[in-house]
């Protein structure tokens, strides 16, 4: 799960990592007049779950209140890849003299948290690391013995940092990795970690990912979810327990099995199509998951032929084509369909779907060539 | 001969009397496997399927020698659960279970990594040698006894790659699903390892997915280390990069974790990639010809 | 550092851990008020730091407040063991269904924290485990790891606690190691764990040893210090950051280093007497800590004579002759005293100390025959 | 030969600016240790007693090859000292701190457990092989070289006893002390073995003390591994039960750790046990004999 910059900013704050002062606006007049209790120039950041808002001019410097609104104005509302600005944060502009990185990830390979450090702040880090890999230093976490002091000033001493911060940059990276460890991030940077013009230093942006696995022990984290900025077919999907996300394509794919939902994404374009989504129904389906999984797919104006791929195992094939003819009752739908089930009671599926006049495939290489003809028009 | 479970295998089985651990310990007692016993605290003295249930797994490897044991308990406590089974030297530890935070398994891992344990998943479908022993959930029904070991990041992926070798009537010496979170116990080059060490093992299929760098060191290892010919095969290749796809590991970021790198990788070591999974089946196909 | 059963008891509160209602008196007029506050019968406990008061009568049932306030009289001035109880503890006397024992201490072969657990709870632990060893369940907790759940369930069952009663067992453990490392304890037990008529869970006793070395994160713990309730000679060389013990022989012993200090104890038995105190004046004393420490010894008025044993290294036998002599000017003692000072400026201090007509010896074994003589006026 | 520590150590101070840094530095140095490097954050560009101070263990080993390093830090800061050492793959790390809270000690100890690292102390005199190299803080001018070599717990008591083998004539190979802290890094049983392998070393003492059972399990030990001759010393057989006697690990608790428990048990197995440290002499001059 993705929070936005302000919230973990606000978390990071809980830690006592020092954050510009600052307030969330949802129209230009709350900027107006977060700027004037400001007092001073102020930055307005448009807060979407998506990186890249800078290039979009997602980011602009107000130097009074009414600057401020009109900033705020030009934000809000604002398309940034596929999701629209609704909630800016106005932050006291920082005197920087000096941009960090500091991050913690997941070292899936050492199965170990790692702690970064860079030199160069304020950049795209994986850019930093494919073109100066050598500015970036790394901890490696053991999880007994947690971030030592040690690692810290190792960190401090290998971006370079000058003497009179490296105590508090050792206790910032102290307080980012116990804000990681204690909300079970996958994610937790600060980038640019600022030095400001009085050799302090201050958290001027935040961003936080937390693993899905964990959530269920951080209510309030769980508290922080916006769901007003998730894509909407993504929201339905979690309510019914489905693994969703929406893709460009034309062929709406419904998978039981993660690996498989991508082979089958993948086999779709291998035969001159594109997916529309990767969809996961999960293992032992029921009817009524696998009609709110096809209401889900078809509410995607841009698909154009429906492929299932069910591999039965613990998922029945005759409960898979149950669920499919009872959400096409109600769907009226002209969208041609291809169903292909194996595997347990996958004959008694397959033969109530052809009942009703699906397209049926034996195999996936086949399901997919007729998935993609069916796009084109050229069946059914 | 097989890899990790055979005939010799003893299974315990924790979560016993769940719903999940319930029906899948009769399908496992259906297909040949020796369970026998069970545990969910709070329940012993009962019987599933014909194992007795236990307390506690310190009772129930006292009483019948289980040598390997199979979870399937909800993910908050599925932690102490491989953890338990670890204290009593149980050898082999097979995790079912998914969405367990994957803080709680660097520490169960940074653990086990001093142990001589091998902890299967979590997050994976098991692992079965067909004809003699099913620990976990893949279906028995798509499996026969032969010359092909599989490892996978994947679940009904798997059974689509061993289905589509079984209709082809290559059978499989053990397939392993590893399981698909960031991080899991057995790797895929531990199991490239035993595959290697096999005398039943002919031909190796490994089926990779987006996310993370595992697939780039089993090129490695495999270029190093295995002179058994390896097809491989990399869901994910139309994945877009910072959105999970369903598996908690399956996250394309920080540049890292990208199909096309791990196919590059294997195809830089002469593995051949197939395109899509029922292709690998004609690969090994063309090897074994 | 030891703490008061009701301090260790009140800390294992704010654990969660059940405690029985009480409070604590220092007079019998106000153990009457508690008994009456409380309105139930109930015990009344000698708050000593030192173990056996229940052989010694420090603790008393009392059905009604004119009875506490009598058994308060009786054990409130009482002695035991060498030290005067200056406080009780009123608690609310339990329906005792089950006796249970729950400890935390540290495994030093293992460098591990274990927890033990046995049905034979109420009596010492030591004697249950050399007579029925068999009736303690033991959990060594990795420190990766900490207590897990399934090793409380495997204390539970190992003790064949009553089902209804695991669950509740569980979080008491998990509070009581809790307890132990958030406060760098050496030992935390709850003995007896009662298990009431009605079927709930009681720490009737605790006990709580917290590590000198690890104090200095504990203030609040620090402030738990009854300074009354300690031996007075204890509490000055505390204060001198001296290492002393008093015991009840007659030769006092100054020595640096603490094994010397023990094997210097031992060779004064070995001659025929008996030491009267352990004390450790550490490494590289200065003169002020010298004279500080001989006061400590010469306020025992058992001490028939006084031995020094010196061996120079960072500590200089000049420095502790100079304290020595310092200390003598101000305290008009005709206590004969023996040194013997080897190593660095060991010449110039024995020089100093015989030309102030000390006796002086040149290895151990003649200092510590030499002072066994002096004390028995044999010398000097 | 000796254990430990020889011509060939290089040794790192860390906590080289510090007063008790500082004065023993230049003790070591005076006594003939190659000092190489000294640690102390913040203070990186100078120099004590010639050797160059960096702010980090990182870069001192980088830079100097340290291959041992002595800490002098205070408590509080001390187990991040030894990790700091451990991290850069220090082989031989002397904690002469005293005071490390005993919680602390049992992570740092179970981490080391898992590398190939020794640790003396903490709370310990640190180590000399006479006449090569003095690591810590014994009196140089007591100890001679020569065969026998010294295990302890203690720090004047051993001075003690190496003055009266040195008043003998008798030299050390090795004098080691262990530290008297309940959780500590080697213990009797390790430096044991050294003392079997080390050819030097003709004879052994060990110094043990109330608490804990090291001196039983050395006992048992020997027994099993030992064939050099053993002469031991236990102090505190008039120390009380239940009070610490100066070092944190010198308490007798839960009937556990007493002297004449611990006596029996180095007879039980044929060691000779000096009444008094003088006697210690006495006894090795008798076998020597």
């Amino acid at each position: 799960m993705k929070i936005h910059e302000y919230q973990a900013k606000r978390l990071f704050a809980k830690y006592d990592i020092p954050i510009p002062e600052g307030g969330v606006a949802e129209t230009p007049e709350e900027a107006r007049k977060i700027a004037a209790r400001l007092g001073v120039p102020v930055v307005v950041k448009a807060q979407v779950l998506v990186g890249g808002r800078g290039k979009a001019g997602g980011i602009r410097l107000s130097s009074n209140p009414d600057d401020a609104a009109s900033c705020a104005a030009k934000i809000l509302g604002m398309e940034i890849k596929g999701l629209t600005v609704k909630k800016v944060l106005i932050d006291e502009a920082a005197d920087i003299q000096d941009e960090l990185y500091l991050g913690v990830v997941l070292d899936r390979a050492n199965r170990r948290v790692v702690m970064m450090g860079s030199s160069e702040g304020g950049v795209d880090i994986e850019e930093v690391a494919a073109s100066t890999p050598e500015k970036i230093v790394r901890a490696t976490i053991d999880p007994l013995l947690g971030l030592r002091d040690f690692q810290a000033r190792e960190l401090a001493y290998g971006i370079g940092l000058d003497k009179n911060v490296i105590r508090a940059f050792g206790v910032i990276a102290h307080s980012l990795y116990r804000a990681y460890m204690e909300n079970d991030a996958s994610l937790a940077e600060i980038n640019p970690l600022v030095v400001t013009g009085d050799g302090k230093l201050l958290a001027v942006d935040g961003k936080m990912n937390i693993d899905d696995s964990g959530l269920f022990r951080h209510l309030n984290i769980e508290a922080m979810r916006d769901i007003g900025a998730e894509d909407e077919s993504e929201r339905h999907a979690r309510a019914a327990d489905l693994s969703y996300v929406e893709l460009d394509g034309e062929i709406g794919c419904m998978v039981n099995g993660a690996g498989l939902a991508m082979a089958t994404m993948d086999i779709v374009k291998l035969y001159g199509s594109e997916p529309a989504n990767f969809l996961d129904i999960g293992g032992g389906a029921q009817a009524e998951k696998v009609a709110e999984a096809l209401r889900i797919i078809l509410r995607d104006p841009r698909v154009k032929a429906v492929l299932f791929n069910i591999f039965g195992g613990i998922t029945r094939g005759d409960e898979v084509a149950c669920g499919i003819l009872e959400a096409l009752e109600e769907l009226d739908t002209d969208v041609p369909m291809v169903a292909r089930i194996v595997g347990t009671r996958a004959e008694e599926g397959r033969q109530l779907l052809a009942d009703a006049e699906m397209i049926t495939a034996g195999s996936l290489r086949d399901a997919a060539q007729k998935a993609v003809a069916a796009a084109r028009g050229e069946l059914g | 001969m097989s890899i990790l479970v055979d005939e010799s295998t003893r299974l315990l089985v924790q979560g016993i009397t769940g719903r999940e651990g319930e029906f899948h310990t009769r399908q496992m007692v259906e297909y040949g496997t020796n369970v026998v016993a069970g545990v969910t605290p709070g329940r012993g003295g009962r019987e599933v399927a014909g194992a007795p249930v236990f307390d506690t797994v310190a009772e129930a490897v006292d009483e019948t020698g289980a040598n390997a044991s199979v979870i399937f308990v909800p993910a908050r406590f599925a932690p102490d659960a491989i953890l338990e089974a670890a204290a009593h030297n149980v050898p082999l530890i097979v995790c079912i279970t998914e969405g367990i935070p994957a803080l709680d398994m660097i520490d169960v891992t940074a653990f086990l990594e001093t142990q001589a344990i091998h902890l299967v998943g979590p997050n994976c479908p098991g692992l079965i040698t067909p004809g003699e022993c099913k620990v976990g959930i893949i279906p028995g029904s798509v499996v026969q006894p032969g010359p092909v070991g599989i490892v996978s990041r994947s679940g009904t992926l798997t059974y689509e790659v061993i289905w589509a070798l079984t209709e082809r009537g290559i059978g499989q010496s053990t397939c392993v699903g590893i399981g698909g979170d960031p991080v899991n116990g057995l790797r895929f080059i531990q199991v490239l390892e035993m595959f290697e060490d096999d005398p039943q093992t002919e031909q190796i299929v490994l089926i990779g997915e987006i996310g993370g760098t595992a697939e780039e060191r089993a090129a490695d290892y495999i270029q190093e280390y295995v002179s058994k010919r390896v097809v491989a095969f990399v869901a994910g290749r139309t994945a877009p990069s910072g959105k999970r796809m369903g598996h908690a590991g399956a996250i394309i970021s920080g540049g890292e974790g990208r199909a096309e790198d791990k196919i590059a990788a294997f195809e830089a070591v002469g593995v051949r990639v197939a395109e899509h999974p029922e292709q690998i089946a004609d690969l090994i196909e063309e090897i074994r010809a």
